[in-house]
């Protein structure tokens, strides 16, 4: 393929995809290493409180938060570290949040089932599981409303189909042709309980249903999600109305990270099947490499650059000052 | 020129109409809003002018659409849903609780929450017990959310347009019997805040503290009580959050006597809290325990002799006031 | 067909047939009779409140009970006279509960939206549409935690559609086979809305994607709802699972009896329409006609034996007492 | 033989197993209860000896499976059902409030529902404003439903095995922080009747009327008091409804001076039915005010020493009762 390597725009193209895959890469990174930190930090008893680690299913984050504008909505679940990080929010200021530090997101009262950032279109956190379909729905209500062609992605686990508000609001956003996409992370459990105990017949099935526009992806791939979220991205913002999205994917750690002792619910050959053979960061990397994108010690180099930045973050949120007690009724009402 | 006067559902639509034509933001959330201009009329003619992009007709889901209004308020718009009936909130809670009265404190004061839920409540409609509560209780006991409860139309289109342009989520309780009811309300732009209290007639030997249906109520048995010699004064909070604490204190002090009365249960309802804060507030000058008088405490019966004994009347009202007073 | 006729075995099949329609024939008779009572009160202010008329529909309710056993559950609606009959409750009782008199079913304390009759298994109407989908799953599940057989059957408006906890309740029968169906009364209007303003996509789809059996039928023949009906029950009773079944049929009158100016919302030729063409009582008594069932004497006479029972029970109803002002107290509690 | 000793936890356990042997109509539905025995370890064991048809894991999906427990309780089932946190009642209200609690009054006393609901309710666990609240007042408040709130191990099981066995729907609040306390529970069948409050600790000079997590914090500031010579009684509604209010108002009148202590949010909540009863029924014995303490009127913040001071402590109570008794 000489000639089409010497066409300049073709290059130009390359490099181009190049960046925006390293780029992704550098992304799931991120939310590996931010995830680690977290673990680092609750085992080392300097956390108030649980939290749930994205591990497992960064492109999933990585691979819609790509497709999306930094003016684009989301709303994000318990589980919601790597949604924040993909659309752009600093690590320094979530690990604030996440030890209740008034440098936080939100100034420590959030903590990490509520981060959220206004200025990268995070509406939130939820720790109600499906509590933020609305929310999203209504986001995108606005978009149109204002006359804006901002898009409204809602993250939510598989374990929300089991809540009736997401069929409401499935139902309000397809008749107002709302962009919005909602994007399912199978990841297999709702908390200690295997998807198929919980959810009947087809997921897909229950988005069609409504009338939206339904696909399902591997959610391992970041490529392969990306793919499907631009086009389902574009489809929105371009008036054609909502969508559901199904990821498949897995956490590799417990529910939370007091979730220790799972072997009376998932088996470690499984953990290890996905960990070893599903890996979003190992998928990307091979073909980061096949590509020619980037050799090992890029890679490497990424990784490191990324783990000393997650290091400092820690580090200064550690070092952050509580909010002061006054602040306790503060922001009660506006 | 005598005053003009017009009804309770008339001063809603007002307040409406005008805010909607004032501020491009505010839109209309729920069933049957549109043509149908709900089932109370309460809403008539306002998609004519405003079209359908801004009186929203909804399928019947409550949670769904509260829901949608509270991200389309932290978004940039000012939602106003409205739910049918009162009883219908039940299905709201979690979006209003988990969602709307806590995204700005959550957030550290980042998102807000821009929205009006108005709603109704009463009973004696013949309409049985899931269609008759009044259930702001509730709300009340939230942190994050404001409660207002109107009793004549000045108060209904005063407090509506405040509840409109308020930062926070309102909830905006309506008695659904008192939509026919006429006052006078003044042509010229008017609002009311939230948190002060009207002394909706001045006395000196009760109070009656009273809310929404019971306004009428007490002004009723303020009458009643007048011809045997009992002067008594009726004290309307006309929002349970922000409440003026203070003016029904004074009154407390003032008269050494005091009513509670609103429709919600009685127990664990409005009545205690405000029972609690004069007792609490005016203890050295309370010459009586302060009566509560609520809805009984019971699912309301559709039987109508059974219904018409569960919520207070004039005559109990002024049953009760005059053996408060000594005199019966 | 001589010999078919002259074959014992048929000829006492076509006999049972004969009654099991002529009956089916005199139930739909009596909900229409009862509806038109019920309007006659309203109009003499002798009803306190609204009630919500079935006219139109009885094909839907006769259908359908008529598969069922008494000791088989129901739930109903705020439109649910036409129910309550069918599955055998007595006009007298049930106009005096309409009056709120002390021996109505539920002593008066329920009214129209509240009629509960525990002898025929009607667990009752419900005034929150959508409020009865998990009682009726929950009936479910008892007859078969019980080892009954009994079949549960949730009435329900298309307007329930719009909410979430249907398909709460659909998923949690589908995973547990429950012996339940969900009757989806689709009479094209929530209210003053035309249902297809209010439901997005497909009304089976919305069943299907849940794993349920779903079907949908002309609800103004009460041989094709039978015939669907029973074998959905027959499925339910055997252990095979949910079913969902839309019924399209029409309400004659307002939404509720007070709704006299309908012209904003539907035409009354639409009106006409289904009243002339598609009258489920015309249909049924042409074909009972056309077998030789019956001649129009012998269903003229079933019609006024039922007019004259419907007059007699209204009559109990306005001479019955009220119940004593104690009572208000009573039953707050078990 | 010294008395046996379990957890809050265990008594709860105890009490479900020991209901299910007895009659096997008693069923478990929640999310997480079956082989997971509850994030809370609250039901391990008992999948393992009732089986996966009496102990039943359900979907997300508290309105839909609240509902079935509703429809079977009426069809000859008693089941109970569970709420992770107190926060999700929100999504319950409908199927609790409209069909639960007036299923048996709306049927003029022919259908019942006998079903248990459990959840939580407390603060202090870093988990923030959606997984905190303390929302037993609403329940409280409605006509039909009984509120359950044990302080100890010994009261949780004697109050959930009567709750099992009543006819009516009933909510158990857990309090989530007490499930390790220890405290002493007979090996012997008992149960304990609803609406008995409890006088966990006798005294003269002040009343603590306390519930749930509270109890322990009255008991702590009881001892403090103690040391500065102020005899502290601590009274335990141990329901909301039925209320035992001659215990309360008997307490008050001894001891004249009274604080109420519940982890709802203060306004509208529990403190002030609580206090408005006490002021009433012992309006000519109290040498002050009754004081309130309730939660802070805040969505519950994350932040850890924001968190610690939204509850009333032993030492904020403490200091109160102080003041109340003339010694600050
Ligand atoms: C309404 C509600 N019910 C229950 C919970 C408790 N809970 C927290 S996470 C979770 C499981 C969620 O599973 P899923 O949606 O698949 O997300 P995942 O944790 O797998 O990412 C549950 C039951 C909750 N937070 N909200
Ligand atoms: C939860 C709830 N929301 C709204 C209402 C008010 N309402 C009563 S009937 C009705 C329309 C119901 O339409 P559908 O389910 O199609 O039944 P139909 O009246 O057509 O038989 C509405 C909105 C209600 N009773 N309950
Ligand atoms: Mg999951
Ligand atoms: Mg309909």
């Amino acid at each position: 393929m000489t000639t089409a390597t010497s066409n300049p725009e073709t290059s130009s193209a390359a490099a181009t995809e190049k960046e925006k895959w390293l780029r992704a890469y550098r992304q799931m990174v991120s939310i590996r290493l931010f995830e680690e930190q977290v673990n680092e930090v609750y085992t080392r008893a300097l956390m108030p409180g649980l939290a749930h680690l994205y591990s497992g299913e960064e492109a999933v984050a990585v691979g819609i938060c790509e497709a999306l504008r930094i003016d684009d909505y989301i709303t994000s679940t318990h589980r919601g570290h790597g949604h924040c990080l993909a659309k752009g929010a600093s690590p320094d200021r979530m690990f604030a949040e996440l030890l209740g530090k008034e440098a936080g997101y939100c100034r420590g009262k959030g903590g990490s089932m509520h981060i959220a950032d206004p200025a990268t279109g995070n509406l939130g956190a939820n720790a109600i599981v499906g509590g933020s379909v609305g929310i999203a729905t209504g986001a995108a209500f606005s978009a149109r409303a204002l006359g804006t062609d901002r898009v409204a992605v809602c993250f939510f686990g598989e374990g929300a189909l089991g809540q009736g508000s997401l069929y409401e609001a499935m139902n309000l956003a397809q008749l107002w042709k709302l962009p919005v996409i909602y994007v399912c992370e199978n990841n297999l459990y709702n908390e200690y309980t295997h998807y198929t105990e919980t959810t009947a017949g087809s997921i897909l099935g229950r988005a069609t249903a409504f009338g939206l526009e339904a696909a399902s992806v591997d959610g391992q791939d970041v490529r392969a999600v990306n793919e499907v979220a631009t086009r389902l991205v574009k489809r929105a913002r371009s008036g054609a109305g909502p969508a559901f999205l199904q990821c498949d994917t897995y956490r590799y750690s417990g529910h939370h990270v007091g979730d220790i002792n799972r072997e009376y619910y998932r088996s470690k050959q499984e953990e290890q099947h996905w960990r070893t053979d599903r890996d979003p960061i190992k998928v990307l990397s091979k073909w980061l490499l096949e590509q020619g994108y980037a050799d090992a010690a890029a890679l490497d180099g990424i990784t490191s650059e990324v783990r000393a930045l997650m290091e400092a973050a820690v580090k200064f949120a550690i070092a952050a000052p509580y909010p002061g007690v006054d602040e306790v009724e503060k922001h009660v009402y506006a | 020129m005598p005053e003009r006067e017009i009804t309770f559902a008339q001063a809603v639509r007002e307040a409406l109409a005008e805010e909607m034509r004032r501020d491009s933001h505010v839109c209309i959330f729920g069933e049957d809003v549109a043509e149908a201009g709900t089932p109370f009329k309460v809403l008539s003619g306002l998609v004519e002018e405003f079209g359908a992009k801004r009186v929203v007709d909804t399928p019947i889901s409550e949670a769904g659409f509260t829901g949608v209004a509270v991200g389309a308020a932290m978004t940039g718009m000012r939602p106003v849903v409205d739910i049918m009936f009162g009883d219908f909130i039940t299905l709201t809670m979690d979006q209003m609780v988990n969602q709307a009265a806590k995204v700005h404190y959550m957030s550290g004061g980042h998102w807000r929450v821009p929205m009006v839920m108005r709603t109704t409540l009463g009973a004696t409609r013949r309409s049985a017990a899931q269609h008759s509560q009044s259930l702001h209780a509730w709300f009340s006991h939230v942190p994050g959310l404001k409660v207002v409860l109107p009793s004549t139309p000045y108060d209904a289109k005063g407090l509506l347009k405040t509840a409109i342009r308020d930062e926070n989520p309102v909830i905006f309780f309506e008695d659904k019997m008192m939509y026919k009811l006429k006052g006078p309300v003044p042509e010229e732009d008017y609002t009311i805040p939230l948190g002060v209290a009207d002394v909706k007639r001045a006395g000196d030997d009760i109070t009656l503290v009273a809310t929404s249906s019971m306004v009428q109520v007490a002004l009723g048995a303020a009458i009643l009580l007048e011809k045997e010699g009992i002067s008594a004064e009726v004290v309307d909070p006309r929002t349970t959050w922000p409440l003026d604490e203070k003016t029904l204190i004074d009154s407390a002090k003032k008269t050494s006597r005091v009513i509670v009365l609103d429709e919600g249960y009685g127990r664990y309802g409005v009545t205690a809290e405000l029972a609690a804060v004069i007792a609490e507030g005016a203890f050295y000058d309370l010459d009586a325990p302060v009566k509560r008088m609520g809805a009984m405490h019971v699912p309301i019966p559709f039987s109508p002799p059974l219904e018409d004994v569960t919520v207070p009347t004039e005559q109990t009202v002024f049953d009760a006031a005059r053996q408060l007073c000594g005199k019966a």
